[in-house]
């Protein structure tokens, strides 16, 4: 993250010539601090020409969702602890990016989602049991994503960077002005795959939106393993790409800073790279020990920066939301878990013959006859059990 | 009239971005160039910089990008350049192609086309003869066809563009340039469907693309050894076709398999398994398998004693118990030298 | 002494770490964490950031780097966190890893242990439970090795980072935490030969990694039914041993193989060809095989059902035409559905 | 290549606000312009401190061997119209950058080849009948890489560039102040091992020298089809690697610049970025036909550029080359230009056999099974020939 001895030897030379001509690098460049539009304490700093506040209006329902959000995350790591899912990664800590981004983008959009996501996809209006379905384990994708115009969650890493870039590319040649939102983690982008797809995206000029959530660890490893740039909004230059870096628990910042590349995008500049810092404040899984690979002085620095109490800061200094309004978006946030927790606990039915109708649009001969296969082992056990 | 394979594709191409909006067809150098084989040669003069086109040089990102454009509706023809520069996509082709139908309960589906020149004899460097077909016949969700004949390199690849599913199309890079009359557009047998490209009655000898010729000239040699030799060319190795190969040896009565990959855990494994599965009270003799050795792609002059030829496939069909004598090779001590 | 697998794979690790300093150990959370099944618990403690650790999160990156550190004379040993996750470096396996000391006449060689948590059973979602050795098994130039017991868990991950050649270590994750008693360092058969577990006289049950214990439970519950099964752990699919499998199924004269693995064009292929090949005049009945579906591998709640499980495995054995009657499912018909 | 309109428009506020705090990516960003130390005409421009030109020895030497790399590459062309070699990736124009870079590295340093670079690695003073093993076709690797400390020509692309990574941090693991030199094209920065390769470098800080030898097409498809960055070296940043790109064309220059970068990475400080703008002059092989790509003119004004032409005008200038040399050193590309031709004109012979030996250490059971079959083979063909 520092720059290197000879770096600074380097300086002088460079600065002496810097001026002439102008560097074809410094638009595309992102501000050398990230744009933070709060402090830590929720107090609103100077506006800013190039990422104006948004409405009020968009900031109560930002609110509303990160409470709602939060309250989805807290359940389902409940669920998990009930022996409800299979295994849960929690995005709490990383509210404002999950609910800002798909605040950002219209329900005619697409957003490609990592696993990180569920917080992200209930904010989007996707339902709780069709996000939690994968987790739930009774089949992949719970949801239809051509409905919903958001992809699978993605568990390869960093793939979903290049369907989203043709995804784009295909939506604009079609003539649909539609933008692609595409999650990464910090981790990921070391992956060959973020590279290729962001430099597709960026040859072709496809409206994508890279939004990098940095929480500073893949699973254990922390980012300095990562990367030795300056920061990860440092490598949009290198395709051409303008890139931003935001203060990712400052959610008026990332709603503003989104909203922003979301227009670039769509008015046909081509992508756009945002990287949010931010922290994830649960173990990667409920199934990792985070107590192995850091420790509280950290977490609890983190706490301080909670994005939605910064907001509910904010939002209650200017006078737009009292504690009734408080009260109310928490009373839907527990009428929403309640409701959520019903709907888990029915065990779910699943046909195993239905594991040979989706492997292609028509199963092969090979599959029909393995599907007989076990259609008649089915049938042999029910024969047991009537026998017992 | 006499045709190229190399033609016919190009034509099945060309038929299929005429007859159907959503087919994209883009790689390395299918722009302007018309692909180093030229199998993509005057599209995109013919329909547009839009329609088919050079992308950024990155395999991954190709197959990722064709997931994407699919996933927008429209049907994207991807050219990988060689067989083994496909590798750098093996994620996105069997994480998302093979998968993305059935992760979705069919919701998404990703009808794309993966051609791939494969396979050797054509004196190329390293990384550029691979026979890399039983990568894909393992993954479930990909369909995996390959042509031998002109008109089935059309029929094939049309098919394979209106087909709902992924294709990976392997192209036998030896024959791109063989011809043969064909009237084109022509339509052969759909995707299921073995052919028996020359009947006989001593014996079934099942091949697939490049080795689909070997067949047929080690069956014409056989006729003066005085056997009769029926030839089968697989087309479609998945979806398979177990009803025409299995009558033939059930005829027959014994069985070679020929194909130029690596013979251990390939495709010809695979048929020889589902053969002595199926056809055992039948056969006078173990299915034999006359495959590429179990070494990586030699340079061009030895290419020859890898590839598997017609005194190969003699040498198989001798072995193959006539006089109900069991094969020496195979007595223990041999294998386990 | 009771010991799981993963306790003997981190001990072997740790033996190798201490017995050659040109061993070194990485890949993504093997360091701090010890990895996220602990394999490698406790090795950078005692070995030092600089012969276990952490990289950038990126799998072809990491096994490129390994031929490197291979070619300036380390022995790497690395672990794709899971299976499908290996994919992304699929490339550098098959291109380089695989050819490099072939394309130089033994000039270079890439002594790298490449260790893949592989196959299901355990719950997991999504690309995080596919059986890829056939993969691997198919590509000349790998040795290809699994585990099937505590001891060779030890044994074979201490020979595989000794041995001159590149090796894909496929751990059964489902079997990690099964514990057995074991005394470390244990040394078992080397490379290139299979072993009996169990003894039997009516058939044989093929098998490797996860698939054992399940034919080991097989073969016991047949009993009952009156069938003595013996039963074969490959051990290394590459090299492989004909020899101890083809005396136990000229022995027994019926064979089933099994494995986790989709089926078509799978490890079992090659090994039921290998077999009818050479027993061909002592088997009573084909060679069949019990595999997984031909199927992405399933959500949770359906593993069970994908899984070839020991119903599945007695029904295999319960068709070896103990009555001498062909197998009616294999009716050409039938296949032709 | 050129910057987006929006862009332009977000400049304002960035540069009001670019002061403060010092930014990060200045010291690892290239400069604007390619480094230049001979025009065109191959006059001297001003002297750089940062890049002192190197002795007049080393740049005889650098002369006499772009001369005969350069008679070398016309001998390969010819060899392969003769039919001795299947194929010849020809480096025609790239002179200055295929001998510069292997002048810059020390014996003791590893060298990462492409196809492309047969004339570097005869330069590098491999044996050329050993280079073109390969293109000949009797086995793959003709030289022994652990002996000339040059890895394998690579032609899965940009894979080298992983492998240098952790050759050079191997070096270092065990105590050698190995560098490791790595060539890539500009086509092949597009593919994910170029960002996994780079980004290991810089994060282990390996001792690796990137040098993207940007000759304007990958084949057919043009460097506007790889990227939309100003140029490929504002990749480096991304990375945090310093990067530089140079005038590939000004062999002074590009042996300025990399002397400076090898010199980087063996002080310690990772890796080191390199972008030279050059030109292939022939077709991508013999095999290619590039008049289906690019046009005479184009190709005509890069003949007015050549390397070695600018060079030896230089060397004219300062009085260090005189007829007399030039006419030597001539001879001497003739020389071994015949004796090339020679050696080429022997038909190698290759024991079939031995494509068994190098598969394993040991060959396998199943191998010695199939090396008795095709020793069988051979036996029976020699039988009946002795019949004939
Ligand atoms: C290609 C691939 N390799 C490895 C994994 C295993 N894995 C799952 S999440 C993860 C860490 C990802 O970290 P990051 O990108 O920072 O995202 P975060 O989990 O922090 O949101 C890893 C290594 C995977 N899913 N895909
Ligand atoms: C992974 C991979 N994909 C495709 C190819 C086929 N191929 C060989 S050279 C080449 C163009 C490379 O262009 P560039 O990187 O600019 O290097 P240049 O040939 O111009 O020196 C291509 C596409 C390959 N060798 N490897
Ligand atoms: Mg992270
Ligand atoms: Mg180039």
């Amino acid at each position: 993250m520092t720059t290197t001895p000879q770096a600074v030897r380097r300086a002088s030379p460079r600065t002496r010539r810097a001026a002439t001509p102008p560097d074809p690098a410094r638009p595309l460049l992102p501000d050398v601090e990230p744009v933070r539009l709060l402090d830590q304490s929720g107090t609103p700093l100077p506006a800013r020409t190039d990422y104006p506040e948004p409405p009020v209006e968009a900031l109560r329902e930002l609110y509303r969702r990160m409470v709602l959000g939060r309250r989805f995350d807290t359940q389902a790591t409940a669920l998990t602890k009930q022996g409800r899912l299979a295994v849960y990664p929690s995005s709490r800590g990383q509210e404002a990016c999950q609910v800002a981004a798909v605040l950002a983008v219209r329900d005619t959009d697409w957003v490609f989602p990592t696993y990180r996501e569920s917080m992200a996809l209930v904010a989007r209006g996707i339902d709780p049991v069709e996000v939690l379905t994968l987790l739930r384990g009774d089949w992949h994708c719970g949801y239809d994503p051509a409905a919903v115009r958001t992809a699978p969650q993605c568990t390869p890493l960093a793939t979903q960077c290049v369907h989203a870039a043709g995804l784009a590319h295909g939506e604009a040649y079609q003539g649909r002005d539609t933008v692609a939102l595409a999650f990464i983690g910090d981790g990921a982008t070391s992956e060959g795959d973020f590279h290729e797809g962001i430099n597709f995206a960026a040859v072709f000029k496809a409206p994508v939106v890279y939004f990098v959530q940095n929480n500073r660890y893949a699973i254990s490893v922390p980012l300095s393993r990562q990367t030795a740039a300056p920061s990860l909004a440092y490598k949009g230059v290198g395709y051409g790409v303008p890139s931003e870096q935001v203060d990712g628990n400052d959610p008026v910042a990332v709603l503003a800073v989104l909203t922003r590349a979301v227009a670039h995008a769509r008015a046909g500049n081509g992508p756009f790279l945002v990287e949010a810092h931010t922290y994830r404040m649960e173990p990667h899984t409920n199934a990792d020990d985070a107590t192995r690979y850091r420790d509280g002085a950290e977490v609890d620095a983190w706490r301080d920066r909670d994005p939605v109490t910064r907001l509910e800061t904010y939002l209650r200094a200017r006078g737009v939301l009292d504690d009734a309004a408080v009260a109310d978006i928490a009373e839907q946030a527990e009428t929403y878990a309640a409701d959520l927790r019903t709907r888990m606990n029915e065990q779910p039915t699943v046909d195993p013959l239905s594991l040979f109708d989706h492997v292609y649009a028509e199963p092969t001969p090979q599959l029909i006859e393995q599907r007989e296969q076990v259609r008649a082992e089915l049938a042999a056990a029910r024969d047991e059990e009537g026998d017992a | 009239m006499a045709t190229t394979m190399a033609k016919a594709l190009n034509t099945a191409l060309a038929d299929a971005l005429a007859a159907d909006e959503r087919v994209v067809v883009f790689g390395e150098d299918v722009g302007q160039l018309g692909g180093v084989f030229r199998i993509t040669d005057g599209l995109q003069a013919r329909f547009g910089e839009n329609r088919c086109f050079d992308t950024p040089l990155a395999e991954a990102g190709i197959v990722g990008f064709a997931v994407g454009l699919a996933m927008s509706g429209l049907r994207p023809v991807v050219e990988m350049q060689f067989d083994a520069f496909a590798y750098p996509a093996f994620e996105q082709i069997a994480s998302h192609v093979a998968k993305l139908r059935n992760r979705t309960r069919g919701a998404l589906s990703v009808p794309i086309v993966i051609r791939v020149p494969y396979a050797g004899g054509i004196g190329g460097v390293e990384h550029h003869c691979d026979s890399s077909e039983a990568y894909y016949a393992h993954t479930p969700g990909l369909k995996v066809v390959t042509p031998a004949t002109v008109a089935d390199a059309y029929s094939l690849l049309r098919e394979a563009i209106e087909d709902p599913d992924p294709v990976v199309f392997m192209e036998p890079k030896k024959l791109y340039f063989a011809s043969a009359d064909a009237e084109l557009p022509a339509r052969t047998e759909p995707f299921g469907r073995a052919v028996v490209r020359r009947p006989g009655r001593d014996a079934t000898l099942v091949a697939y693309g490049p080795a689909v010729p070997v067949a047929l000239e080690a069956a014409e040699a056989a006729r003066e050894e005085g056997w009769d030799l029926e030839v089968v060319d697989v087309r479609t190795i998945v979806p398979f076709d177990d009803a025409t190969i299995t009558a033939s040896v059930r005829r027959t009565g014994r069985c070679v398999v020929i194909q130029e990959a690596p013979g251990f855990a390939g495709v010809g494994a695979e048929i020889a398994a589902r053969v002595q599965e199926r056809c055992f009270h039948a056969l006078h003799a173990p299915v034999l398998r006359v495959a590429g050795l179990d070494i990586p792609y030699p340079a061009p002059m030895l290419e020859h004693t890898h590839l598997p030829g017609v005194d190969r496939v003699l040498d198989a069909v001798a072995r193959l118990q006539w006089d109900d004598q069991p094969d020496p090779r195979w007595s223990v001590q041999g294998s386990a030298a």
